[in-house]
């Protein structure tokens, strides 16, 4: 998923040099990879952005069910990219009425839109807010809006603003991880690919991709 | 009056195109010269659309060039008729004349009816475009031009592709509107019996520069060489002095000659301008009796010249001060024994052709 | 099949494919006519400028376009100064993002039928009397209806079919930003195929439909471009 | 020999075109006729162009056209000039010349030089289309369809925009060519003197169909009202019986008569044509003394007719079983008391021209 | 500035605009000339099914084009049968799915060349013994230059900007199926806004550059578009 093309670079970086297996990253939207494998793509490995496609693939009997596993669990943050303002939920139900926007991810495309939505649900005010929701098609674009200006809110993968466990830039509020559906994303291990891939994909529960995962701001299962 | 004085071609261009003129401000100027010569490029100058154009151009009164100083195509109200003809194809025969109706100088007071029924466009009017044969299209465009209203009528050889027959309605139409409305006509032409018959003057241009211009007589005159050579002829101005209905004749006197001219609505008294072709013209010592040649005019040879065909000569006759030219061939000159200072008679057929006077004199 | 959303986001489509394409010849059609008539050395370079939008991916024209009509950027400075707000996440925006995004198709077709006519028409109707905006309306464009008439169809189409400068512009506000092709997108995103084939069926469908019936009243009067010239 | 049965026309369209007529193998036929008449529709059908084209075209032999199976425009080797010439704007006008000298039918034995010079092309190789004017157009027109090699010429109205002095050097070549390569040639006109000067045959069409076809004696004698009042004239056959070197002319005789004619290149015995304009006879009741008017022909009155012109009349005088028009005032009929069964003498100015016999009798 | 991803996805798009620019030409410039001149009645629907692939968002369509050409769909199976395998992440797959998505801007600026041209010029060089083909590539083509010369910029500028059809049936596989608008895509989807920066401006340079080039070619030789035609 195009979303974690950051970390997996580093993580690729590691992997390759610890084994000396050549990899090829290739990014695209979960549900365009998922069409490209279920029509023959070339693939080994997938890194959804969430964990229902790859349940579609195990489904579809292109991956046995052991091959599938949670490589990485998102958080959620609630994003400005205006400095030094002390964000928290009260913020989020402060919006109610006034003309800013607030960018979300689409719910039915991306984990983090859902975890959004359930966020302002859970906060009672996802109707009065919703007129003022844009959306962006994943939480990339729901970050640019945030990033360029155009919205001036916005829910954002943590990974998008953190590093190294600091902020990079604006004011943020994170998100518990228990107000939302945990943002699993999973990994799948397509049928008949071995050896080198395998090592890929078990290589992602190692403790190095760990720490990689923690400090672009991801959870690990 | 149209002043001309302006000059055509940018430096890049080979061609360029000179003219300095004053033509009256009413009747019709042949433009004449060979192909490529410039007569297009004169007549698009003065619509206003010719590129690199400078000099002065002004037509009653009103300057349409002045120095660079141009007044744009669309103000300068001229009736075009360009070489070959451009119609819109969009619009049918009706909407390619209304288009100029519309925007014609006087709305309303247009001729429409009349120029349909000259031009026969009546069966056309609700024709495609494409679906016209070449003369149909030459005929759309002079009504179009005319329905316009202009105040010069600009006819880039406007009859080339039409039949004598209506050839023969429309030149007497334009000639008598270019009279009436004092609407003064530049008139490009192959054809030098047209020229004969319709102009007052001619500008003869060659390789962008005037190589002649005046009254026809003049140019017929002094340029029988080469183009002119067929149609040489002279033009006597005369006064009718009889009128014979029986025959549809008109006795005409010019000098202390006179002549027989088929009348077409004749006054006596009225100053009329004689046209005799030289190919018309025969000589003989004396008056013959009982032929049917009933024009003899005496005169005295003035000079014989060769022409272009060898067998041919022409022979200059004074009558009464004014010349008349006779192609004869080499063998009656010398059977004939004529030569320059005798005295002949010179044996019109009574065809040669007649015309109310132009307002060149006027 | 079709569900609210869908109607909506079609009806939308709709909308804004009738006005961008009216906006594309709005402005396309003057720059097109410069194009054609001028002799300006500048002609090369704006023309090859007119064609720039197309080089890239659209969702980074959307992205660049974020950034110029956003509360940052040039022209969302400018917006904002003016008392519109910024034009993002609306339907004006939209529109903006797809006129720019459409141009070269609309410019180049117009610009070839403009120079196809020439200037003898153009000079026939000013020796007739009429002006330059009188022959421009009854003159030059009439006679490069052929050329507006496909540049209509594929700023029209393309319009139609976009999704990339709309979806980064737009926001997928249902019923104010969200189009079809969006929808489309998110539905085969979402897995939901039946969903997909239903909205493509109908866009494909209507569209069709519309470009049949354009092209067979254009044929019904072009039948004629090639009678004989003889 | 040609053989033309043809129909052009769909059902939808309100015009269409029938012509049944044998055009022999050389020699120029003229088709002439109104315009709107069918002229250039016939020979798009010839050229293979037309649409809706059915019945029989053979040409010296090949079909072109036979029910409904016809032979490609591009194999018919035809040489077509259009009305307004189309030159292929992508070429200059070289290229325009070796388009069609590259697709000869014969190439490398082209006359490409020769063309060059006869039409004047030289200076103009390097320009591009736009840049020409009408005339040079047309001129290039010719030479490119010249320069295919074509075993049939079609030209429609080809030098209505030629000046007149080129006009006389591109006829007689054209002339030339299709009598020495056995090249038929037809001849689309308006202009009836060119008509006169250049066909064997006349076409003459109307509203689509035939309306008289024959050797220009027969069209001219029996059509002789409308377009041909102007052009009425004879035509009378003749043997050369001797040569005038001294004076450029030549003694024919036909019945027992015999005329002086300017002389190009016959020797005593050619059979030759002798064109006699109605305009250029005069009448007497006998041979007048001392005149330029040297061919003096005794006749009989056979008829006296009325023209469309009101003063003048047409005496047909038949000259040893040929006839010669004459064209006269009413007032001379009158008083020379002319009248049918009446001897005349027919005077021929000597101007009137002769022309090697075509192949339509041959 | 410029990685060698970078570089290798430039290299890629070029050779995939060019061979998908030619293709377009030898496919799109027989269809214009069959809808221009045909007087059949499937003239009008075939001209609105060529635009068709206007109308469906790229993604969309490659969707479709990855169901028909993958290894369960109708073209797939017959290229199997062949023995070519199946087209999708593969180069020939790329120039495919770009010639089908582009098809209709290159068909329709050609055809109303070759209806501009009109039906005298071809009959000319009939009389003047061209046949058919000869024709075609003497008179024809030559004067539909400037509408060839459009379609192929068209095709050419959209084939290098598009991204949703090639990111479906490409994969974004670097070095084979990773051309530079998906990289560009790519760079802005993971923030790296300065590399994005970078290629696009490389993209936009490289393209306004040999449309300059293009342009200022005809426009020596088109000047001419507007000299008189009296
Ligand atoms: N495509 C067409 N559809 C309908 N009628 C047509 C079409 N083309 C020509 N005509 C008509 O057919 C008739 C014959 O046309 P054609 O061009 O053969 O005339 P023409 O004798 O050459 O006349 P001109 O001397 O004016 O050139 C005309 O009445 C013309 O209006
Ligand atoms: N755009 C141009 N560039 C260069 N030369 C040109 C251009 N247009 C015309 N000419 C040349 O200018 C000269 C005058 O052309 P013009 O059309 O005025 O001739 P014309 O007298 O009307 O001839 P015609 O009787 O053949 O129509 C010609 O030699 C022609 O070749
Ligand atoms: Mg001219
Ligand atoms: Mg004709």
């Amino acid at each position: 998923a195009s979303n974690f093309m950051l970390p997996m670079q580093e993580v690729v970086a590691a992997f390759e040099r610890d084994t000396g297996h050549e990899v090829t990253l290739v990014s695209g939207s979960t549900g365009a990879l998922y069409a490209q494998i279920r029509n023959g793509a070339p693939f080994d490995v997938l890194l959804a952005a969430d964990a229902a496609r790859p349940q579609a693939l195990v489904d579809a009997g292109l991956v046995a069910a052991s091959d599938r596993k949670t490589y990485a669990i998102g958080k959620l943050a609630f994003w400005t990219r205006d400095a030094g303002l002390s964000l928290t939920d009260a913020s989020i139900i402060d919006l109610q009425g006034q003309s800013q926007r607030l960018a979300i991810a689409n719910p039915k495309l991306a984990p983090y839109g859902h975890a959004a939505v359930e966020v302002l649900e859970r906060l009672g005010v996802y109707d009065t807010l919703r007129r003022q929701l844009v959306m962006g098609q994943n939480v990339n674009q729901s970050y640019q809006f945030v990033r360029t200006g155009n919205a001036r809110f916005g829910f954002v993968a943590a990974s998008l603003v953190y590093r190294d466990g600091a902020l990079e830039r604006g004011s943020a509020w994170l998100v518990p991880d228990t107000w939302h559906t945990p943002v699993r994303q999973d990994a799948v291990l397509l049928r008949g690919a071995n050896g080198a891939p395998r090592a890929m994909f078990e290589y992602l529960g190692a403790a190095s991709t760990a720490a990689v995962l923690q400090r672009f701001g991801y959870g690990v299962p | 009056m149209i002043e001309l004085a302006l000059r055509v071609g940018s430096p890049t261009q080979a061609f360029s195109l000179a003219v300095n003129a004053e033509i009256p401000g009413s009747g019709t100027t042949a433009v004449f010269g060979p192909s490529g010569a410039g007569k297009t490029t004169l007549l698009r100058a003065v619509a206003g659309l010719a590129q690199h154009c400078s000099g002065r151009i002004v037509v009653s009164g009103e300057a349409w060039l002045e120095g660079k100083r141009a007044v744009p195509a669309h103000q300068r109200a001229v009736g075009y008729v360009t070489q070959t003809p451009l119609l819109f194809d969009h619009l049918d025969v009706v909407g390619n004349l209304r288009f100029a109706q519309r925007r014609a100088r006087e709305p309303g007071t247009d001729r429409f009816d009349e120029l349909v029924a000259l031009f026969d466009l009546e069966p056309l009017l609700a024709r495609r475009i494409d679906a016209l044969s070449g003369g149909e299209r030459q005929r759309v465009a002079m009504a179009r031009a005319l329905l316009r209203q202009p105040r010069l009528l600009l006819l880039d050889e406007p009859v080339s592709a039409i039949d004598a027959a209506r050839r023969d309605e429309v030149l007497p139409y334009i000639d008598a509107l270019a009279r009436q409305a004092g609407l003064p006509v530049l008139y490009v032409s192959h054809d030098i019996d047209e020229v004969v018959r319709l102009a007052d003057q001619v500008l003869l241009l060659e390789a962008g520069r005037v190589a002649g211009y005046g009254t026809v007589t003049d140019v017929l005159g002094t340029h029988t060489a080469g183009q002119f050579a067929a149609a040489a002829g002279s033009v006597v101005d005369a006064t009718v002095t009889g009128i014979e209905s029986p025959w549809s004749l008109a006795t005409v006197a010019f000098s202390d000659a006179t002549l027989s001219v088929p009348a077409s609505g004749f006054d006596v008294g009225d100053r009329v301008r004689v046209r005799i072709l030289a190919r018309d013209v025969s000589l003989a010592l004396a008056v013959p009796e009982a032929t049917s040649i009933q024009n003899a005019l005496h005169g005295r040879i003035a000079a014989i010249e060769d022409t272009l065909e060898p067998a041919m000569a022409r022979v200059l006759i004074d009558v009464g001060g004014q010349t008349v030219l006779a192609r004869v061939t080499h063998r009656a000159v010398a059977s004939l024994s004529l030569a320059p200072g005798r005295d002949v008679v010179a044996l019109v057929k009574t065809a040669a052709l007649a015309r109310r006077h132009g307002s060149l004199s006027a | 099949m079709l569900g609210a959303n869908d109607l909506a986001a079609l009806w939308l489509t709709a909308r804004l494919a009738l006005v961008t394409t009216a906006c594309l010849l709005v402005i396309g059609i003057p720059i097109a006519w410069w194009l054609a008539h001028t002799g300006s050395r500048w002609r090369a370079p704006i023309a090859a400028l007119v064609a720039m939008p197309l080089v890239l991916p659209p969702t980074v024209i959307g992205f660049y376009l974020l950034l110029w009509l956003g509360p940052d950027g040039l022209v969302g400075g400018l917006t904002t100064a003016a008392g519109w707000g910024t034009l993002p996440f609306t339907f004006a925006g939209l529109v903006v993002a797809s006129v720019i995004y459409s141009l070269p198709f609309v410019v180049q077709p117009i610009e070839n039928a403009f120079r196809a006519m020439g200037r003898a028409p153009l000079e026939t109707a000013a020796t007739l009397g009429a002006g330059p905006w009188d022959r421009f309306f009854t003159v030059a464009l009439p006679l490069s209806m052929p050329g507006v008439v496909t540049a209509a169809v594929l700023g029209f189409a393309h319009t139609v079919g976009e999704f990339g400068v709309v979806l980064m512009i737009g926001g997928n506000i249902p019923g104010v930003t969200q189009v079809a092709s969006v929808r489309v997108y998110e539905q085969v995103e979402s897995l939901d195929y039946l969903g997909a084939h239903a909205l493509s069926l109908t866009l494909v469908g209507f569209s069709f439909l519309a470009l049949l019936a354009l092209y067979l009243l254009q044929g019904a009067r072009g039948a004629s471009a090639f009678a004989r010239e003889g």
